[in-house]
């Protein structure tokens, strides 16, 4: 028997399974016990689990995200929520000075199993700060897992997946994928891949890499670019740091010509480091420039101007004629 | 959702406090209030009011209430997007705008996007704001009313650097910062405050404890349940007053700012209300707390606790005073059409707001210069 | 008449003709005044300016860097010293949703004339955390101008014109240049070009594009190559965000080969931008990948293996054989 | 520069405060003390300590004199890297590690490094940290003490989180946090604090007021000079304390931590002392501070000033005491050949440290495990 779920149901679910199977497991966070996050996704955890499970802080991100390293030392495993992403930059510090540095700091023996949660995003029509992307400065900074999953099932398997890598993961939630649609999945999810990235659509002609809310960009611009006769493959990156060498490479070695989407901010981008990577590793396969559509250097437009910004299938299908044209 | 379910049947009698059994009204106690004195004490202190500010006071907050309830309405038509209503927090926003002085600067939240109108900002730009608008930004150099604040607790130290340095150069100058309950648990909150009396900047922080942070109630948000408590940690004071009461939040702005102007340093106020209405328009309080319980707060409401209070010292009618609300609804009744009518902005003009001159990485497609028409006054200056 | 002055030394000659300048600049940090910054940055300008214009912090990064936004708001132009590198994360908030937002948030109307100085990179055999290299994090980040100097000259001028160019500017000192040998500058500094990319060494061969202390490195290597009979273009890139365009383009049409050299990581790392650049505008002048030296994608190292990580004429030389037998 | 100018000519006979005009020396007004009594109180009291106790406190004293004297040679001679002295700060150290237990964790900052070696980390492993030696890691685990913590304050709140976690795990558990008078000015003192009287968190904050940041006198830090009376904003208690008794700090932790146990929450204590030493070797406190001044703190020095004790109260003899000291110097005699001899790691090692698996964007010439060989402890367990 297999359920349909939303991502935001299966993240909850995800969260309840974790509980369930780890003692261990508990949630922080601003709001995520009676109130169920401010997107729901722990609704009814704190009921389940009990206030010393699903707990509420004080709005303090450093702090609790702070308090979450130390609770690792115990041998608890803290899944930390941010009530939206740019709420993360507070934290800043302790998750760049120590949380990616700990394992370090002991030779290599001992890690923190540590999740921090991270609705991010645009296309919610939110308020200034409710839609930033900041998963670029995570993936620069040592000793972090950078974690996006695209869909209801890919946030269920990669949340468990986090919580027992032994690393901490700042895990990125695509919110405008929160209710975007249901998706079999199992009743019980299995661990996630995190190490892979995953060929949602098989194609010939041009790779479109991409992750989060942009592969449902990624896939309607393989829709159409089929509808002209052009196989397009569309891999789903999920790990953001590190990258999936492999795929990345065979993507471009088989198809020739690689396009990355993402929403974040251009300059210094995932985009700019798989163009830097495949072209001084595979430049002889490469038929064309690796193309970039990307959210733009500016702080993401309030909620009139978004989609102005944000990725969209005609700018990719635009970069796409380019490159094939190229 | 914007505004709470009101009471049913006949309003409580009185005004002075909250009805009994409402919860954490403890917190007023100890607190400065001229509206929660008994009647007689009460009309005595308003008779030393002059009539004019009285009714200013009562006419800004009537203003507030205008604007907040128009916005929840256009939020509810879809006309705008999701809302904080201040709903219950007029007195205490229009007693810290009138209590300071024009080239006093004051560093709003999000919970306070209209106290710019009360400095002469038309309402239409907040509102383009929450339409989501790049032209909904106020000229913060003409009203001295810094941007709105989204992340919590960031605006403190912004209002110490302006104050301070006010002193630094010598110009006659206080700031005011506003922020909540929950704000006190923030980094920047403790750095602001204490830098704050190290340097003896003249600024205010303007804590309205309204006992809630969006779902978390003040009792988990700080030991310390009484927030001016925390004055004393930074060498400060710290005043309790009733966030309903205009004319008691009016004084104590009023001594704070004397305070500082005299050279004395910051002071931290807390105004105690209760969150009448939802943390936002998105917000469901009914999974969090009391609806029934809550509705014990609303005597303190102060459109009705101020009428009663001018009623009862024969300060203004209540003919006079209804209106007054009446016409601060009627400005704002046709407003969601100019809301509406504002012709979108292009996102070249966007790009070029960014920097003093745009980098070609902002719009590789090219460049435009930010030319803001027809809305408001945003970004209007050179 | 010229002065002989090292690069501490020319910045400390900056920031006092900047006050002497301008009345409404001011300087803020930890241990600035008596002491005169722990690098002696700010030595002496207590002295001459007083204590309401070189001004001792408590310790709190974001409580005096939001300080200083607000100080903009009253005229002042505010120029903060951050102790070191890594200590700037505690400010991060303040940086990315307020000072990189203001204008911005202003239609454009209202910059913020801020400058906030930071020591940063390795070689000093310091202790952790007084290493790092955050450039790329900033030059992610919307609305802020991030600028290195090279040397005593441009560290003085880029200084000035940092100050005055109504943008907020994270200014990184490479602090391993602080005292690397003096150069001539004149009794006043001219306002630096924050715009412009420089040529320090003429070539035709291969382009080594450099900054920071890096400077130092792909200048050794270019001597090294030119006694190889290899005509290497050094370029000082000055300015990390915005990138001078034109500088880069002409670089790749005019040698064919272009190498990037920083400290911070790989990944994401101003490297990255500028190949995917490249690639995208002028693929068909380029005669070779633009390979990447850089720092790596770890906590760096502390003083015993710092020179592994840090990028040396021998990494640099061997990327450029590779390039230009490729 | 790693020890001040010792005092000229005999040393002041009474060791109970520091000589007149001492700077800050009316902070100690109101602190307990012991050794800071009138010698008949001071030798009542001590009377009711073991002598083993008392003799076990002092040896540890000894060893980290020895420790820090020896790590400055070691920087004189180039043989490690630039050193923070804790000079002066051995009495509230050692009372910090002894009046707890070993279950009970530790969360030192660059001011505490040699902490783990009174739980049994070779002092090698501190002193290769100061090389520059990645080895230079105590296992964290075995002596529940934290990494050493440079960024000031950031060790708050993960103490909080210990303790806290503890507590929700029902492990008996103590958590304690150092921190300096500098830090109590930073956000995560502020969050941290507030978060564990909130949770009720069994912590400690530890924060020894040595007057200086750096150049920074504490009357720049904060208004407040007591740091004690910042406990009350979040509703612990603040206890104040003589740094440079071991047996009063050591009561006053104990207190603190039994406090914890019996579910009470956090506590902030403030030890007081003077920074006797420079900031660490490259610091000049020439330039900020005078230097004369400076050394009437010198007769509270805690090797002398508890030896001197001692001998009062006829609990030990200046010979066997004397003893300590020579045989703790001695144990550190040749460390330094010790800490010269340990192989250097290959970046490789390094590269595979940071992750449980490594990614091959680490080290793309290939990957190793890391191997620390023949260097104290540190990363040793699985
Ligand atoms: C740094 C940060 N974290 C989280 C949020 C999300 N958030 C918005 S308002 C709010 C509650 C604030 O409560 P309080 O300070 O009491 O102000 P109130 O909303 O009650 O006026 C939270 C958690 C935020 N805006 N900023
Ligand atoms: C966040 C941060 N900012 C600045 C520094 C640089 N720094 C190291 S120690 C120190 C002073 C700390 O003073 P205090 O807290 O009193 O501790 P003490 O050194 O006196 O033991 C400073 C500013 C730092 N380590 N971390
Ligand atoms: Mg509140
Ligand atoms: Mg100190």
């Amino acid at each position: 028997m297999t359920l349909e779920l939303n991502m935001v149901e299966a993240i909850t679910r995800g969260l309840s399974q974790l509980l369930e199977e780890d003692p261990a497991a508990l949630l922080l966070g601003e709001d995520i016990g009676a109130n169920g996050g401010v997107f729901r996704a722990t609704a009814g955890l704190q009921d389940r689990f009990g206030p010393e499970r699903v707990i509420d802080t004080p709005l303090c991100e450093a702090g609790f995200v702070g308090a979450a390293i130390g609770m690792c030392l115990v041998g608890l495993h803290p899944v930390v929520e941010i009530q939206f992403d740019a709420f993360v930059y507070p934290a800043f510090e302790q998750l760049v000075s120590q949380a990616g540095r700990f394992r370090w700091r002991t030779g290599g023996a001992y890690g923190l199993p540590l999740v921090v949660r991270l609705p991010y995003g645009g296309g919610t029509r939110a308020p200034e700060l409710h839609s930033d992307s900041p998963e670029t400065l995570f993936s620069h900074v040592p000793g972090l897992r950078v974690v996006v999953p695209s869909d209801p099932r890919s946030a269920g398997e990669l949340l468990l997946a986090a919580s027992r890598c032994g690393d901490p993961v700042i895990f990125l939630e695509p919110k405008r994928m929160y209710r975007r649609g249901r998706q079999a999945v199992p009743p019980t999810f299995v661990e996630g891949d995190l190490d892979h990235a995953v060929v949602v659509r098989p194609g010939d002609d041009l790779t479109v890499i991409a992750y989060g809310a942009m592969l449902e960009v990624a896939e309607g611009a393989a829709e159409r670019l089929a509808q002209e006769g052009v196989s397009t493959r569309v891999l789903d990156l999920r790990s953001i740091y590190p990258l999936d060498r492999e795929s990345l490479l065979q993507a471009a070695e088989e198809t020739g010509r690689v396009l990355v989407v993402h929403e974040a901010p251009r300059h210094c981008g995932i985009g700019a480091e798989v163009a830097a990577l495949l072209q001084e590793e595979v430049a002889d396969a490469l038929l064309s420039p690796t193309l970039r559509v990307t959210g733009m250097d500016l702080p993401f437009p309030l909620s009139q101007n978004e989609d102005d910004a944000l990725p969209s299938v005609e700018r990719v299908l635009a970069a796409a004629h380019a490159m094939l044209e190229y | 959702m914007g505004t709470p379910p009101k009471l049913t049947g006949a309003p409580p009698s009185s005004a002075r406090g909250p009805a009994a059994g409402a919860p954490g009204a403890e917190l007023l106690e100890g607190a400065i209030t001229v509206l929660g004195l008994p009647e007689p004490e009460m009309v005595a202190a308003l008779s030393s009011w002059p009539r004019e500010r009285a009714l200013d006071l009562f006419t800004a907050i009537a203003q507030l209430r205008a604007f907040d309830e128009r916005a929840v309405i256009l939020q509810r038509q879809g006309r705008i997007g999701t809302y904080p209503t201040f709903y219950g927090e007029e007195a205490v926003q229009v007693a810290s705008v009138r209590a300071l002085q024009n080239q006093d600067w004051l560093f709003p939240t999000y919970r306070q996007t209209a106290v710019a109108t009360l400095r002469g900002c038309p309402p239409l730009v907040p509102l383009l704001m929450w339409r989501g608008h790049p032209g909904g930004w106020h000229d913060v150099m003409k009203y001295r009313v810094a941007p709105i604040c989204v992340p919590v607790a960031t605006n403190f130290p912004h209002a110490v650097g302006a104050a301070w340095g006010a002193k630094l150069r010598h110009q006659e100058l206080v700031a005011l910062a506003y922020g909540g309950d929950g704000s006190t648990s923030a980094g920047d909150f403790h750095e602001a405050c204490n830098l704050a009396a190290v340097m003896g900047a003249p600024v205010i922080f303007l804590i309205t404890n309204n006992q809630w942070a969006i779902s978390t109630p003040v009792s988990r948000q700080t030991k310390v349940r009484r927030v001016a408590e925390k004055a004393a940690g930074y060498g400060m004071p710290g005043v309790r007053v009733d966030a309903f009461d205009v004319f008691a939040c009016y004084q104590v702005v009023q001594e704070a700012a004397e305070r500082a102007r005299r050279g004395e340093g910051p002071t931290l106020i807390e105004a105690i209300g209760y969150r009448l209405g939802p943390h936002g328009t998105a917000d469901e309080p009914s999974l969090y707390r009391d609806q029934i319980a809550d509705r014990l707060w609303e005597p303190m409401e102060p459109v009705r606790r101020t009428r009663l209070a001018l009623v009862a010292a024969g300060l203004a009618s209540e003919e006079e005073l209804n209106q007054i609300l009446a016409e601060a609804a009627a400005e704002l009744r046709d407003i969601g059409d100019a809301v509406e009518s504002c012709s979108p902005a292009s996102i070249q003009e966007i790009a070029g707001s960014v920097h003093r001159e745009t980098p070609w990485e902002l719009l590789p497609e090219g460049l435009w210069e930010p030319t803001w028409t027809g809305c408001g006054d945003a970004g209007g200056a050179p």
